[in-house]
C-alpha cells in the first residue's frame, strides 16, 4: 500500500468572510434541512432527559451517560454522511444513535432492557447498534472502537466505494494504545477514516490538562503520523458542519484520514451514577456552557435570525420532541423482558442457523442440571 | 478481640491505608483514583491524607502505567494500581501476563515484581458484556501469577494486606455488589493469608465450593436447603484462587462425598473446572456423584437485568443444582 | 482419492489459497506475510501470485490492525489475520476479547464476525517464556468465539477453508514444529469440519486425549505402549476445542474406561481441566481410574534446550504417565 | 503531578565548530577512556560472531538477533550512565548487555542454555537480565520494555534519586500502543526516562516507509505529546555521545523525557534464521554500510588520527576481543545445563524462599504421575 509521503496538513483555514452559514456545506441547506437538524438535536436533548427520569425512577440500571450538551457534534457531522458513510462511536452513543435514524422507542427500550429494544435488550446503554443504518455501535471499552472504525474504512476501499467511516472518541481516549495503532494505519494505508475527538475537557473526573501532554491541541498529535487535522467549536452546528464536510471530503476524494478535534462540553456527570458531577468542575463553568453556548439554543437563534423559524414553530418542535420521548417510555415500559432462553441466542452465528451450521460438537459447556 | 461493622469497601481502605502507612514503598495509581476518590469510592479520602505522591490518578491508559507500576516494582516499589474494572485489564494483558508473570523466571530469579493489581471483577451490575468478565480463571493459568478473591470484608483487608506484602504479583478481584455490603471486623491488626480457604458454613452433606460473591449466594442457599430439604451443606470459601488450598476443599469432600463447584466464571476452563478436576484426581474413591458445576449461563454477559440476574448464579440456581448432585 | 505429500506448512498454503481465489472477500493480513513470505513461510508465494490487495503486510501493531480486521469484517470482509506467533495475541486482547466475541451479541444477532486469526501457537522452540504461549484455554473460555488446533497436515488444510466459511470468530492456532512436518493429503477438494474430533489410533485400554502437536507425540506413546507394556491405547484428536466433540470423548472413554488428557497447555484451569471435568462428569460410571493429565511442568517455558524438551509433554512422560493412570 | 505546558523542544542543535569530538561529552574522556569505548565495541562485535559461529554449529537454538552495526549506539549512550541510571532494552540485546558490563561468560553461557548463563538458562537471548548493573533486561515483546522503562524512570522520580533510565526499542516498535501510552505518561508525569529508537531502517523485512506514516523524522512524534526530541547519526560514537549527553542531561536536571532517535545499521539479518536478510535490502546498501560506515572502523580511524590508538593496538585489542569470545564459547560448552528440579525454581519468590513464606496453599498444579 502507499508509502508516508510528507504531505503539508495544518488546520483548516478560517470560515469565509459571511460566516460559518456561508460555507458550502451549509450553504446548500434548504429552510427545511435546517429546520430537521433543528429538531434532531432537540430530540436527542429531549430523548435524553426523558431517560434521566426512568432512571432515576429506578428503569434502567447500569451506566447512563449523557450527551447533552454536545448534541451539534453528533448532529452536525452525521447529518453530512452518504450512502457509504459509516458511523461508530464510544459508550456515550445515544445522540448518534438518534442523529443516524434510530427511533426513540427501540433506543429507549433497550435502556429499559426490552426485548424491543435495537439489541433485543443484551448490549444496553453503551451497546447501540443499527447496521442497517450504517450504524455500528456503541461500544463500552475506551478507545475499542477505534481500530474497528479503521476497519469499516478498510472495507470501503478494499471495495471501491467512496465513503468513509466517522469514529468518535473522547478526549480521554487518545491515550489509549489502539487508538495510536489505528491512526499510523489509517495515514499510512491511506483509509478514509474521520477520526473525531468530541472534546469535552473531561474523561470522567479529570481534566484534560491532566490525562494528556500536547501541545495546544490534542488533534495536533496527527502531525506525527503526517495526517490531516484540524479543530472547532462543537457548540456551533455550522461549524461543525463545515469542517466534518472538509474532512469527510478529504476522505472521499483522496482516501486521506483526518484527526478532528471538536471543543465541546457535557452538562451533565461522566454518567448519572457519577456522584461528582459538579465537583471537579466548576459550577460556573457549565452555567456558561448551558447558559451562553448551547447548541440548541444558539442554532435555534440563528434560525430565528435567519427567519425560517418563529418561536411558535420551536415551541411545538420541542413539544412533539417530549412527547415523542414520553411515548417511547411508555413503549419501553410496555414492552416485555426478552425470554430466558434468549441469553444463548445471539452467541454463535451458527446456533441461531442450525439449518446452515457447518461445524459439529458442542458450543456452550454449562453442566445440566 | 474488639469488633465493629465495616463495608467491604471500607475495610479495604483501610486495609490500603494501614499498608500506605506502614511501608513509603507502597504508592496507589489508578483512574480516578485520587481527586475523584475512586470509582466505586474504595480510596475515598486517600489522596486528602497522603497526597499527590502516594495515590495518584492516572490517564485512561492501562497498558502504560501498568506496566510502569511493574517496572517500579522490579526496583523495589510497591504499586497498588487500581483497573476501574477488571474487565479493562484486557487493554494492558501483554503487561499482565508476560512481564508481571516471566520476570522472575526469564532472569534466572533476579527479579521480583511485589505489585499488587486490584479492582472488580462480576457482572449483576447491567452494564454489559464488556463490563463484566470475571478473568480468574485465565489469569490463575499462568505460573508466577497469584490470584485472590474475597468474599467478605474481614477477607477482603485481610488479604490486600497480604498481597501488598508479597514479593510475587497478586491479581485482587474484589465485587462491586459487595462494596456496600457490612461484616464485622476486629480492630485489631489481622492479616489473612493468601492460599487459605475457609469453610464458611460447615455441614455434611454437600460441599458448596465458591470465591466472591457466589460465597455470599452459597451461604443463602445452604440455609434453604436445610429449612427445605434437610440437606445440610458445607461452604466453601477459596478465597484464593492461585495458590489453593486443596487441604480443605479435598477434607470437605472426603467427609461429604458430593462436591458442587459455583463461580460466575465462563464454564469452559473456568475455575470450576479446575476444582471437579482437582476432587476426582484426589478424591475419586470418595465421590459418590460426579462433581457438578454451576457456572454463569454461557454467552457474553446480557444487559437486560432480570435475565442477568439469571445468568450468573443466584440462590434459586444453586438450589437446583445442589439438588441435582446426584 | 489421489493423494500425494504435503507438509503442514503447504497444506495450509493450499486451503489459505484456495480460500482466496474462491472468495474475493478473504484478504490476509499480518506482519511479513506478503513480501518477506511469512515469517514461517505459510504465505510463500502468495503474495506474488494475488497481489497488495489480498495480502497486505502489516506494521507491529496487532491491536490496531485486527481490531481493522475485526472491523472490516463486521461489514462482509473475511479476514485472515497472521499473528507471527499467538503469543502476540496479548497486544491485541482487548479487541480478540471484547469485540470479536461480543460484537453479535451486543447487537442482538445483527452483527457477526467472520474473521480467522491464525498463527502459531506452541513452544519447545527455545524461545522462552514470551514467545511460547498457548492460549486455547483462555480463549474458548469466551462464549462466542472458536478454537482450531490442528495436528497434521490433512487437517490443517480442511480446518482452515472451513474456519474461512465459518460466520463466527475462529482462532487458529498452529504449531511451527509441524510446518515442515509431511502427511499425505488429497487432491481433491475436502473440508474438515469444526467440532469432529478424530480418532487417530483405535485401541482399547486407554483414551489419550490430546491437541496440536501433542497428538502426534500421543501416536509414538501408544506405539511403545503397545509393543512394550501390551496396552492398546486410542489416540482421540480433538483437532477442535470449541466448539468441543464430546461425543468421541466419551465413547472413547466408556469403551476403554481409562483416560489420559494430554496438553500443552499448562495446567491450572487448561484444557485439560475441562475435559477431565466433562469425563467424570458424563461418564462417571465408566470410569476405572481417575482421569489423569499430563501437561506442560507448571513454570513459565523455559528456554534451555534439554530442559524445555521436557518441560512440554514428551513421548517419555506420556509411557510415564499413562502407565500411570490408576 | 505536573500538567503539560508548553516548552520548545526542537531537535538539538548541531555540533560546536570543532566537532562532536569536542563537544563536552566527549572533551572530557581521558585517552584510556576512548580505548575503552573502542574497546568495548570491538568487544560486542567479536563477542556476537562468535555466538554466530556456535549457533551454525547448532550449540544455540531458538533465535538470535545480532547487533552488528550498532555497537556505536549501546556503547555510546551506556558509557554516560551515572550509579542511578538504568538500562532497558528489546531481544536485541547483547550490545547493551556486554556494554553494562556483563561477563561474556554469563551471555555466552545464557545463549547455550547452560546454568552459568545470566539467566540460569532460563531467558535466552532475548532475556538477558543483570539487574545489579542496573540492567533490566532484554525484552521479547515488541514495544513491551517502554512501559517497563517509564517504570524503572519512575522509581527514580519517587525516591527522589538523580538518574533516568534509557529505555531503547526499534524503529517498527514505534507503532505498538504501549509505547504511546508511555510517551503521553512521561511527558505528563515528568518522569525521567530518555527513548532510544535504535532506527535501523527496518523492521525484520519491512523498511521504515512501509510500516510508519511520519514527517521527517519518527521522533517528531514526541511534539504530539509536548516533549523533547532528537536525531542523530549512530555510527558515530562522539556524535551519539554527544547528543545522548544532552537528553540524559535534561532528565537528571528537569526530570523531562526525550525522544531520541538514533540511525544506524544492522548488517545481518533481522536474527540468524532470517533467510531472506539479502533479499529486502539491497547488497549495496549493506556494503556501503560495512565499508564506509561501520562504527568501529569509523571511531578505529578518529582515535588514529588522535594519536591514542596504534594501528598494532588495535590489533592486540581485537586479538584479546576475539580470544576472550573465544574463552566464553569455551566457558559454555563446557559449563552444565541446569537440573531439572530448576525448571520450577524462580517462578514464584515465595517458592524459593520457603522459610519466609506467608502464604499457603499450592502453586503448581501439574497432577502427580
Ligand atoms: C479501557 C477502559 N478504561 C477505562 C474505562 C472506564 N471509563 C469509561 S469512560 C471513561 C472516561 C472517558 O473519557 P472521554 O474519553 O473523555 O469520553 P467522555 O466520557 O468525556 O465522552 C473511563 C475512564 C473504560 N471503559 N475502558
Ligand atoms: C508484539 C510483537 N509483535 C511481533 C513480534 C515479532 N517481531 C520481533 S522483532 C520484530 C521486528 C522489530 O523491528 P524493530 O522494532 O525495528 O527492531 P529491530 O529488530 O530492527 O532491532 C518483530 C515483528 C514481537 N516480538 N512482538
Ligand atoms: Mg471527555
Ligand atoms: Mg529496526
Amino acid at each position: 500500500m502507499a508509502t508516508a509521503t510528507a504531505k503539508k496538513s495544518t488546520p483548516e483555514s478560517a470560515p469565509s468572510p459571511q460566516g460559518y452559514a456561508a460555507e458550502p456545506a451549509n450553504a446548500s441547506l434548504t429552510a427545511g434541512d435546517k429546520l430537521t437538524l433543528l429538531r434532531d438535536m432537540i430530540r436527542i436533548r429531549r430523548f435524553e432527559e426523558r431517560s434521566l427520569k426512568a432512571y432515576q425512577a429506578g428503569h434502567i440500571g447500569g451506566f447512563l451517560h449523557l450527551y447533552n450538551g454536545q448534541e451539534a457534534v453528533a448532529v452536525g457531522t452525521i447529518s453530512l454522511r452518504g450512502p457509504h458513510d459509516h458511523v461508530i462511536t464510544a459508550y456515550r452513543d445515544h445522540g448518534h444513535a438518534l442523529a443516524v435514524g434510530m427511533s426513540m422507542n427501540e433506543c429507549m427500550a433497550e435502556l429499559y432492557g426490552k426485548v424491543t429494544g435495537c439489541s433485543r435488550g443484551k448490549g444496553g446503554s453503551m451497546h447501540f447498534f443499527a447496521p442497517e443504518k450504517n450504524y455500528w455501535g456503541g461500544h463500552g471499552i475506551v478507545g475499542g472502537q477505534t481500530p474497528l472504525g479503521l476497519g469499516l474504512a478498510f472495507y470501503l476501499k478494499y471495495k471501491g466505494l467512496q465513503g468513509c467511516c466517522l469514529c468518535y472518541l473522547g478526549d480521554g481516549a487518545v491515550n489509549q494504545g489502539a487508538f495510536h495503532e489505528s491512526l499510523n494505519l489509517a495515514a499510512l494505508w491511506d483509509i478514509p477514516v474521520v477520526y473525531i475527538i468530541e472534546n469535552n475537557k473531561y474523561s470522567m473526573g479529570t481534566s484534560l490538562a491532566r490525562s494528556s501532554a500536547f501541545r495546544d491541541h490534542l488533534a495536533r498529535r496527527a502531525e506525527g503520523y503526517d495526517m490531516a487535522w484540524d479543530v472547532c467549536n462543537g457548540q456551533d452546528l455550522y461549524e461543525v458542519r463545515a469542517h466534518a464536510a472538509k474532512a469527510i471530503d478529504r476522505a472521499h476524494q483522496t482516501s486521506r484520514p483526518t484527526l478532528l478535534e471538536i471543543d465541546t462540553y457535557r452538562y451533565r456527570g461522566h454518567s448519572v451514577a457519577d456522584a461528582n458531577a459538579e465537583k471537579y468542575r466548576m459550577r460556573e463553568e457549565i452555567e456558561d456552557y448551558k447558559k451562553n453556548r448551547d447548541p440548541i439554543q444558539l442554532f435555534r437563534q440563528k434560525l430565528v435570525a435567519e427567519n425560517i423559524l418563529t418561536e411558535d414553530a420551536y415551541e411545538s418542535m420541542d413539544r412533539e420532541a417530549k412527547a415523542e420521548a414520553e411515548a417511547s417510555a411508555v413503549f419501553a415500559a410496555e414492552s416485555p423482558f426478552p425470554e430466558i432462553e434468549t441469553i444463548q441466542e445471539d452467541v454463535y452465528w451458527e446456533a441461531d442457523h442450525p439449518e446452515a451450521r457447518a461445524s459439529q460438537g458442542r458450543l456452550f459447556f454449562n453442566d445440566e442440571i | 478481640m474488639s469488633t465493629r461493622t465495616l463495608t467491604y469497601r471500607e475495610a479495604l481502605r483501610e486495609g490500603l491505608s494501614e499498608e500506605i502507612e506502614r511501608d513509603e514503598n507502597v504508592v496507589i495509581i489508578g483512574e480516578e483514583v485520587a481527586q475523584y476518590n475512586g470509582a466505586y469510592k474504595v480510596t475515598e479520602g486517600m489522596w486528602q491524607k497522603y497526597g499527590d505522591k502516594r495515590i495518584i490518578d492516572a490517564p485512561i491508559s492501562e497498558a502504560g502505567f501498568i506496566g510502569m507500576g511493574i517496572g517500579a516494582s522490579m526496583l523495589g516499589l510497591r504499586p497498588v494500581m487500581e483497573l476501574m474494572f477488571f474487565s479493562f485489564a484486557y487493554v494492558a494483558w501483554d503487561q499482565m501476563i508476560n512481564n508481571a508473570s516471566a520476570m522472575r523466571y526469564m532472569s534466572g530469579g533476579k527479579i521480583h515484581c511485589p505489585i499488587v493489581i486490584r479492582g472488580p471483577a462480576n457482572g449483576g451490575t447491567n452494564v454489559g458484556a464488556t463490563h463484566s468478565h470475571t478473568p480468574e480463571n485465565s489469569i490463575a493459568n499462568v505460573p508466577g501469577l497469584k490470584v485472590v478473591c474475597p468474599a467478605t470484608a474481614y477477607d477482603a483487608k485481610g488479604l490486600i494486606k497480604s498481597a501488598i506484602r508479597d514479593n510475587d504479583p497478586v491479581y485482587f478481584m474484589e465485587n462491586t455488589l459487595l462494596y456496600g455490603e457490612s461484616w464485622t471486623v476486629p480492630e485489631e491488626d489481622y492479616l489473612v493469608p493468601l492460599g487459605s480457604a475457609d469453610i464458611k458454613r460447615p455441614g455434611k452433606d454437600l460441599s458448596i465450593i465458591a470465591h466472591g460473591r457466589c460465597v455470599i449466594m452459597a451461604l443463602k442457599a445452604a440455609e434453604l436447603l436445610a429449612a427445605e430439604h434437610d440437606i445440610d451443606a458445607e461452604v466453601v470459601d477459596l478465597r484464593s484462587i492461585r495458590p489453593l488450598d486443596e487441604e480443605t476443599i479435598l477434607a470437605s469432600v472426603e467427609k461429604t462425598n458430593r462436591a458442587l463447584v459455583v463461580e460466575e466464571n465462563k464454564p469452559f476452563c473456568g475455575v470450576g473446572a479446575q476444582i471437579s478436576h482437582l476432587i476426582q484426581s484426589k478424591a475419586f474413591d470418595f465421590l459418590d456423584a460426579p462433581v457438578k458445576r454451576l457456572s454463569a449461563i454461557d454467552a457474553p454477559a446480557i444487559y437486560s437485568d432480570p435475565l442477568e440476574k439469571i445468568q450468573i448464579p443466584n440462590v434459586d440456581r444453586m438450589l437446583k443444582a445442589a439438588l441435582s448432585v446426584g
